[in-house]
């Protein structure tokens, strides 16, 4: 195994990190500040794929399909939070949970109905498209490394506005009690509709910059979804760097683990039982992760011990 | 407003009154319906009693449904096609019959809840969801890649399993069977819930300190629930397998996970017939609204979303009007 | 009056198979002007338990003759063994697992569509012909993906540059392509149905790898092709069926399907349309009470098949011509145009092992 | 001089660069109300939290009628006898006030594991939680739910628990705390009845409670006992009038 | 024109009724105490005005009706809260828990941080990590950030040791003197609330049974009524 494979697996691995990172960002911000849990945030992942295919293809413009995304998940987030979670943050945990379950729900059928039941086209703009050369003779898509550059601009926005905004830190006093800071005068039904909507922005987003890749169907953000979660639950969740680093972590785990698990068994068992073994236990291998990470540290990385 | 000990005998009698209605009307598959209820109720009826009295949100049993799902179908798989099943120190040979199934089942479900549950109670609430998905698709994973007993395509099972004294093919016959399951699981949940042990478990849940400095261990008795909660699930998940007469990886699916808990929050946490009436209805939706438009699962996720708005405490918790302090 | 059953996906991500079947089927069924015929269509939203529980359904309550529709070998594993058992026919409209073509074959089990080797097979012919000596090899870690290898393998005649197993599901194939390109392959051969051949060949196309790559039909029908766009042109695949085979069933089925429905005909509609055909042919001369009568009318399997010759093996499985097709653009549309015959009369290879 | 009944023997506590206890031994002896003052973040409840077992000392022990208990978990030193109340009110706010108080005969009676019998009609667990009922005043609220419970009720039930352990020692964390003045009173003059049942280690602010009942007092400071002595002792003691009293009373 | 008016405030928490008819005026720059024994409705209250729980009957600050306004908008008039239980952002710093707070005035982080000036000394650390007398400052601090017109101090005095009472007690005799800001107090003292409150308004069972001038407050009544 060469150097240069090597080196592009764990590119590919930081690269996939990246993207979920966008999702995890939203989910965890969202869990931090409302103690929601979102089982929807996959839908508005979705959301974002599906705005974007849909601009990009009327208007031929690839940065059109992304502004779309983003307003589109914003808005559907706006609508979720203020339609119907609203109602419910007074009540149990659960409810939330039979709630965000039904609007997936509603969201998958829903777009189905919109968009008819094939798959949908968005491609990689021209400009952003083809391989370049990286030092060290590595051949890597362009379309990746700007991913990789796009979740990193927005890990970095994200951490500035949460610790160094007004915002942010009204953000996260709301996290700690949100009763009190409603008192105190901050409009706290306003401040978590922007929040679920930025959220749920994040989420369009990297639905939109990922269905350029892969397939934009419906159901495409479930497999996320609980990636997403896995990734907050190993960076402790309401963190925004332990969504990063769990995010990277689970990047790499996955993309490594399906392509060395097997060269490693490979040594020990035949080629073919060691690519069928090797791929189920990489499928597994996410979730070892995390069980791992959870027995010695009950509450992710970076979470609080509260 | 019905009372709720009124309610919950209307709920048991209508359950055992449409099978009776169907078998008069000549409708089989009414009964058939009417089985699934029942054995998913029964499924739910253990995650209540980890999620209700213990607060043990879990997203991994269908761990154990499918368990007791596999349990079945290696048994029945090696009794059918006459090999023998090899235990790695002894081999056994398969069975069909209910009895041995479903002990084998109960038992390999409460060691799976054991293991599980030592390794998950370690942490708490979003991260005990979250560890007890990751073990749930563990065992999905090695369902799906576990090509001897069928990999994702799962294993048939030609003809039901046998129960002595009955025959389990006539639909009536394994209606009957379950819903004696379900009734004595319930009868066991409703004990439990009034006893120390489910006394100690409720303040657990509620005050983990209080329940120490009295002398309780809160992951102890949260651990035993888990057991047990996993044993129900687990020979619902063998009954399940029966009526199909097919097990699939599908059994350990997190929808599956969210399934279950789906049922017993629609139905109403911590209420002793809440799984059952989630389960009924839940059935019910899926059934009639099929038939209605391509687009039907949006209006499943709507009359959910209604009943969450509207009707705290799910089903029961609406009909009954006794409020639960955190509805 | 005649009852047929329809389980099929009609929801979720997996329901355009199932539209299009269904939307194939009853296109055969209007146009044989038949109104003894009722067929009653339920979803399974791709989970085996519903569909046995529909199954129970139809043959309980709706006591049809006929089932037919499933989409998924899972699924189709999961209810075809205990219908066909308790006396129905089954007709496979699309799913073809391995262990109802051999020993676990039943005469009530006919399959419209192909053994699920059979295109893969096809596959590993075309690249003996095409001169390829060193294939690249991939697919999902379930028993289907298995399948596909071994029957691209059993028919391929060169060596294996490499062979890899991803995941059920899985979107991101950045890792596999890096193998592919480090592995010194001359070829590729890829089973990955639905969306995850889609993200395969937009992120293949946009890696500047460029060796050949071949699969089978399923991610170059015509339902996804439009999603894939540009990554598939060129790509070779292999398909019992395909819109420009000249002949008058097909050139027909074509026509009327695009006026009936707005839109080309997938490999799937056209898997439905010949079901229902194969269903109405049997139906002119027998009667399903008669059920030897009736067996041996859907074996004769005398209709106008969308795919030229048709006609059924030992084990009820198909014989037929098999195509290496090539990705083409029309227009604004991107569809499929045969280059050969990969396979002729080809029957599986587990006929052998059923005894019937 | 009698034995003490609970002993802390050096008790050490740091979070990190804070040393929260620093050597801290204290006695309690039949029949007295041992009190605990300092200022706020002095450590106090830091010291009970480890003499009740739910934190672990750097160094020292704890022994509860002789036996040493430093080893055991929170539960098996309430076995062993110790009953504590909570700075804030620990209870099951879902469940009935006799709930709460069968629970505590749960624990006491060493057997939770019995799933068959309903607890409320067990004639022993019901008869020791409605006997430490009746003794703190609640007995006619047995039927209430927690959470409709006031303050003061509260904190009676909370008292009521540790009863039915009928436990060898109690430890009291701010007893009194969120307690108006007449409330206070009622609960000073309960726990000067109750100190001849089992003595009491007493962590409270109220002074004038502290004044009235306290057989003894220590101070902590900064995690260290700086003085121990009678209420007139420390009430005119210089060094805690600076670091404590200020110039109250 | 007094700045807070309640009159036959009703208020529930669920099934069960809290409030009866609390009456109750604060004026501009007035120090009113709000007495009664415990479970007797003074948080309740204190809830009602911050618009943190229904109530019915009526409520007006500065002549606007509050019940027609959320909990934001009721503050932003320039009410400010001490809560019960000091309730400081856990995690954040001190100067961030001002901040969130912030809202245009005399009243800036320099001003505060002046006034009270052992935040300032501890700007940079986590509000977990403070004493409960310190935590209790930076309850004041933060409310006092909002500007507010009327300041409630519910309990501030709660759970520390007598030193730091007092040094509460000069804090909340100083704002009197020096701001003029009208102060609505609880506390169980009975000492000190006479030495700094005007006037005196006692709750029984959620009702107001007794109000008038602090000094008019003789130990028959407040021994019938507040148990001391
Ligand atoms: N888990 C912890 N981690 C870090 N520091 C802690 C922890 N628990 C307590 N401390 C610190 O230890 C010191 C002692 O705290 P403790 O709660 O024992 O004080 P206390 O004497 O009970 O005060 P009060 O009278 O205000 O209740 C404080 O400075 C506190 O911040
Ligand atoms: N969240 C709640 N749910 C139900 N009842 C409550 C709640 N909070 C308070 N109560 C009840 O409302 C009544 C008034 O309580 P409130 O807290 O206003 O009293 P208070 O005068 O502030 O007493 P204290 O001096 O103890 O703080 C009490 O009977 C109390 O039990
Ligand atoms: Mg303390
Ligand atoms: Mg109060």
């Amino acid at each position: 195994m060469s150097f240069i494979l090597v080196a592009e697996q764990i590119l590919n691995g930081l690269q996939f990190g990246v993207m979920l990172f966008l999702m995890a960002a939203g989910l965890t911000l969202i869990f931090g500040v409302m103690g929601l849990i979102n089982l929807a945030h996959g839908s508005l992942y979705m959301v974002g794929a599906f705005a974007a295919a849909a601009v990009a293809g009327a208007t031929g413009s690839f940065l059109l399909g992304l502004v779309a995304a983003l307003t589109a998940a914003a808005v559907a987030g706006a609508i979720i939070e203020v339609a119907v979670i609203r109602r419910l943050y007074k009540a149990d945990h659960l409810d939330q949970v039979l709630a965000t379950f039904a609007l997936i729900l509603i969201f998958s059928e829903g777009t189905r109905w919109a968009f008819g039941s094939f798959p949908l086209f968005l491609d990689i703009p021209d400009w952003l498209s083809g391989p370049v050369s990286l030092p060290g003779g590595i051949q890597y898509p362009l379309y990746r490394l700007a991913l990789i550059g796009a979740g990193l601009a927005v890990a970095a926005g994200l951490w500035l506005l949460i610790e160094r905004t007004r915002i942010g830190i009204q953000i996260r006093a709301g996290e700690n009690d949100r009763e009190m800071i409603a008192a105190l005068g901050v409009d706290i039904s306003r401040l978590y509709t922007l929040v679920f909507a930025l959220g749920a922005a994040l989420a369009g987003l990297a639905g939109a910059l990922v269905g350029a890749i892969q397939s934009v169907q419906v159901g495409m953000g479930e497999p996320v979804l609980i990636l997403a979660f896995v990734v907050i639950v190993i960076g402790g969740i309401g963190s925004i760097k332990g969504a990063f680093v769990g995010a990277l972590l689970v990047g790499l785990t996955d993309t490594l683990g399906g392509i060395f698990l097997p060269e490693l068994l490979k040594l020990v068992t035949d080629p073919s039982t060691a690519s069928t073994v090797g791929a189920s236990v990489a499928s597994m291998a996410i979730y070892i992760l995390m069980s791992i990470v959870l027995i010695l540290r009950p509450t992710g990385l970076f979470g609080s011990t509260a | 407003m019905i009372p709720e000990r009124l309610l919950n005998a209307l709920i048991l009698a209508g359950l055992l009154a449409v099978p009776l209605w169907a078998l008069a009307a000549d409708e089989p598959f009414t009964i058939t319906l009417a089985t699934r209820v029942v054995i998913l109720a029964l499924a739910a009826v253990g995650l209540n009693i980890a999620l209700g009295i213990g607060g043990l949100v879990s997203l991994g049993h269908a761990a154990f449904f499918g368990i007791g799902g596999y349990a079945m179908g290696i048994l029945a798989h090696h009794a059918q096609t006459y090999t023998a099943l090899d235990l790695g120190l002894f081999t056994v040979s398969g069975t069909k019959s209910m009895p041995v199934i479903w002990l084998v089942a109960t038992l390999a479900s409460m060691l799976a809840a054991l293991l599980i549950g030592l390794l998950s109670l370690r942490t708490s609430g979003v991260y005990f969801i979250m560890i007890t998905l990751a073990f749930g698709q563990m065992f999905y994973y090695f369902a799906i890649g576990w090509a001897e007993y069928g990999g994702e395509d799962g294993l048939s099972i030609y003809l039901r399993n046998s129960f002595p004294g009955l025959n389990t093919l006539v639909p009536i016959h394994f209606f009957g069977l379950c819903f004696a399951v379900l009734c004595l699981a319930l009868f066991l949940h409703a004990r439990l819930a009034a006893s120390p042990f489910g006394l100690a478990l409720n303040a657990a849940r509620q005050v983990p300190g209080r329940a120490e400095a009295v002398g309780l261990d809160p992951k102890r008795l949260k651990l035993l629930a888990f057991v047990v909660s996993g044993a129900i699930t687990g020979l619902a998940g063998a009954l399940f397998a029966d009526l199909n007469r097919f097990v699939s990886p599908t059994m350990f699916s997190w929808h599956f996970s969210g399934e279950i808990m789906v049922l017993v929050i629609l139905g109403g946490t911590a209420r002793v017939m809440g799984p059952v009436a989630g389960a009924a209805l839940y059935v019910a939706l899926e059934h009639w609204l099929g038939g209605l438009t391509d687009y039907w699962i949006i209006f499943l996720g709507a009359i959910l979303l209604l009943i969450v708005l509207f009707a705290r405490g799910g089903i029961v918790g609406m009909l009954s009007g006794r409020r639960q302090a955190g509805d | 009056e005649i009852k047929v059953g329809m389980i099929t996906t009609l929801s979720g991500g997996g329901a355009g198979l199932g539209i299009d079947v269904r939307d194939g089927f009853m296109l055969a069924m209007e146009q044989s002007g038949r109104d003894d015929i009722e067929v009653v269509i339920e979803d399974d939203q791709r989970k085996p338990d519903i569909a046995v529980q529909l199954a129970d359904e139809m043959i309980q309550s709706e006591r049809v003759d006929v089932l037919t529709g499933i989409i998924w070998s899972n699924l189709a594993m999961a209810v075809i063994p205990s219908a066909v058992n308790q006396g129905v026919i089954y007709l496979s409209p699309n799913a073809g697992p391995s262990a109802l073509a051999g020993a676990g074959c039943h005469e009530n089990y006919f399959n419209v569509a192909w053994q699920n080797d059979n295109l893969h097979e096809a596959a590993g012919a075309y690249a003996n012909s095409a001169g390829y000596t060193n294939s690249f090899v991939l697919a999902p870690n379930y028993p289907a993906g298995q399948d596909a290898l071994s029957g691209y393998k059993r028919f391929f005649e060169g060596e294996l540059a490499g062979e890899l197993y991803t995941q059920l599901g899985q979107t991101d194939y950045a890792a596999e392509i890096a193998q592919i390109r480090a592995s010194g392959a001359d070829s590729v051969f890829f089973f990955l149905p639905g969306g995850m051949g889609i993200s395969f060949l937009k992120q293949y196309a946009d890696s500047g790898v460029d060796i050949p790559v071949i699969g089978p039909a399923f991610s170059f029908d015509q339902g996804i092709l439009q999603a894939v766009g540009d990554a598939a042109l060129g790509v070779v695949n292999t398909s019992q069926w395909s819109k420009d085979l000249d002949n008058p069933a097909n050139n027909a089925f074509v026509e009327s399907f695009q006026a009936e429905y707005g839109r080309l005909p997938s490999l799937y509609a056209s898997q439905g349309f010949d079901t229902a055909n194969l269903l109405l042919s049997a139906l002119e001369s027998a009667d399903p009470s008669d059920a030897d009568a009736f067996r041996a009318a859907l074996r004769a399997a005398d209709f106008e098949s969308t795919r030229g010759d048709f006609e059924f093996g030992p084990n009820n499985h198909p014989i037929q011509d098999i195509y290496a097709r090539e990705v083409i653009q029309e227009g604004d549309v991107y569809t499929n145009k045969v280059l050969e015959v990969a396979l002729e009369d080809h029957a599986d290879a587990y006929a052998s092992e059923c005894n019937m | 001089m009698t034995d003490p009944i609970l002993a802390t023997h050096g008790l050490a506590k740091s979070f990190g660069a804070l040393t929260a206890t620093d050597d801290v031994s204290v006695e309690l002896r039949p029949g007295e109300i041992h009190a605990i003052i300092g200022p706020n973040g002095a450590g106090k409840s830091t010291l009970i939290a480890q003499i009740s077992g739910a934190l672990r000392p750097d160094a020292g022990r704890v022994t509860l009628a002789g036996r040493d208990v430093t080893a055991l978990a929170t539960p098996a030193r309430a076995r062993a006898g110790l009953g504590r109340t909570f700075q804030i009110s620990a209870l099951a706010m879902e469940d009935t006030v006799l709930e709460n108080a069968v629970l505590g005969a749960v624990g006491a009676s060493g057997r939770p594991w019995r799933f068959w019998r309903p607890a409320l009609r067990d004639a022993d667990l019901r008869a020791r939680a409605e006997d430490a009922l009746a003794r703190v005043g609640l007995a006619e609220h047995a039927a209430a739910r927690c959470a409709d419970l006031s303050h003061g009720q509260r904190r009676q039930l909370e008292v009521a628990v540790a009863l039915t352990l009928r436990p060898r020692a109690f430890v009291m964390d701010e007893p009194m705390a969120g307690l108006g003045a007449e409330g206070s009173r009622q609960l000073t003059a309960f726990l000067d009845e109750l100190r001849h049942e089992a003595p009491i280690l007493l962590v409270e602010h109220d002074m004038d409670a502290v004044f009235a009942l306290a057989d003894r007092i220590s101070v902590l400071v900064y995690g260290k006992i700086i003085a121990t002595g009678t209420a007139d002792e420390i009430r005119t003691s210089r060094e805690v009038r600076e670091a404590y009293l200020g110039d109250e009373s | 024109m007094s700045l807070l008016t309640l009159s036959g405030l009703t208020a529930r928490y669920g099934a069960s009724q809290a409030l009866f008819g609390v009456d109750l005026e604060v004026g501009a720059g007035e120090v009113v105490a709000l007495m009664g024994r415990n479970g007797m409705g003074k948080t309740t209250t204190v809830k009602s005005i911050c618009r943190m729980i229904p109530s019915e009957g009526r409520l007006a600050f500065d002549g606007r009706d509050l019940h027609a306004l959320p909990s934001h908008r009721a503050a932003r008039l320039g009410i400010g809260l001490v809560p019960e239980g000091r309730r400081c952002f856990a995690d954040l710093t001190v100067a961030e828990n001002l901040l969130a707070a912030a809202r245009p005035g005399a009243w800036d982080m320099d001003a505060v941080t002046a006034f009270l000036p052992r935040l300032g000394e501890r700007r940079h650390q986590r509000a977990a990590s403070l004493s409960g007398g310190e935590q209790q400052m930076l309850a004041i601090g933060r409310a006092l950030m909002t500007n507010p017109r009327l300041l409630i101090l519910d309990e501030a005095t709660e759970g520390l040791a007598p030193i730091i009472r007092q040094e509460i007690w000069s804090v909340i005799g100083r704002l009197k003197r020096e701001t003029g800001m009208a102060i609505l107090l609880i506390d169980k003292s009975l000492r000190e609330l006479r030495q700094v409150s005007d006037r005196a308004v006692i709750l029984v069972r959620g009702k107001t049974v007794w109000s008038g001038a602090m000094d008019t407050l003789t130990a028959d009544v407040s021994e019938r009524h507040v148990g001391v």
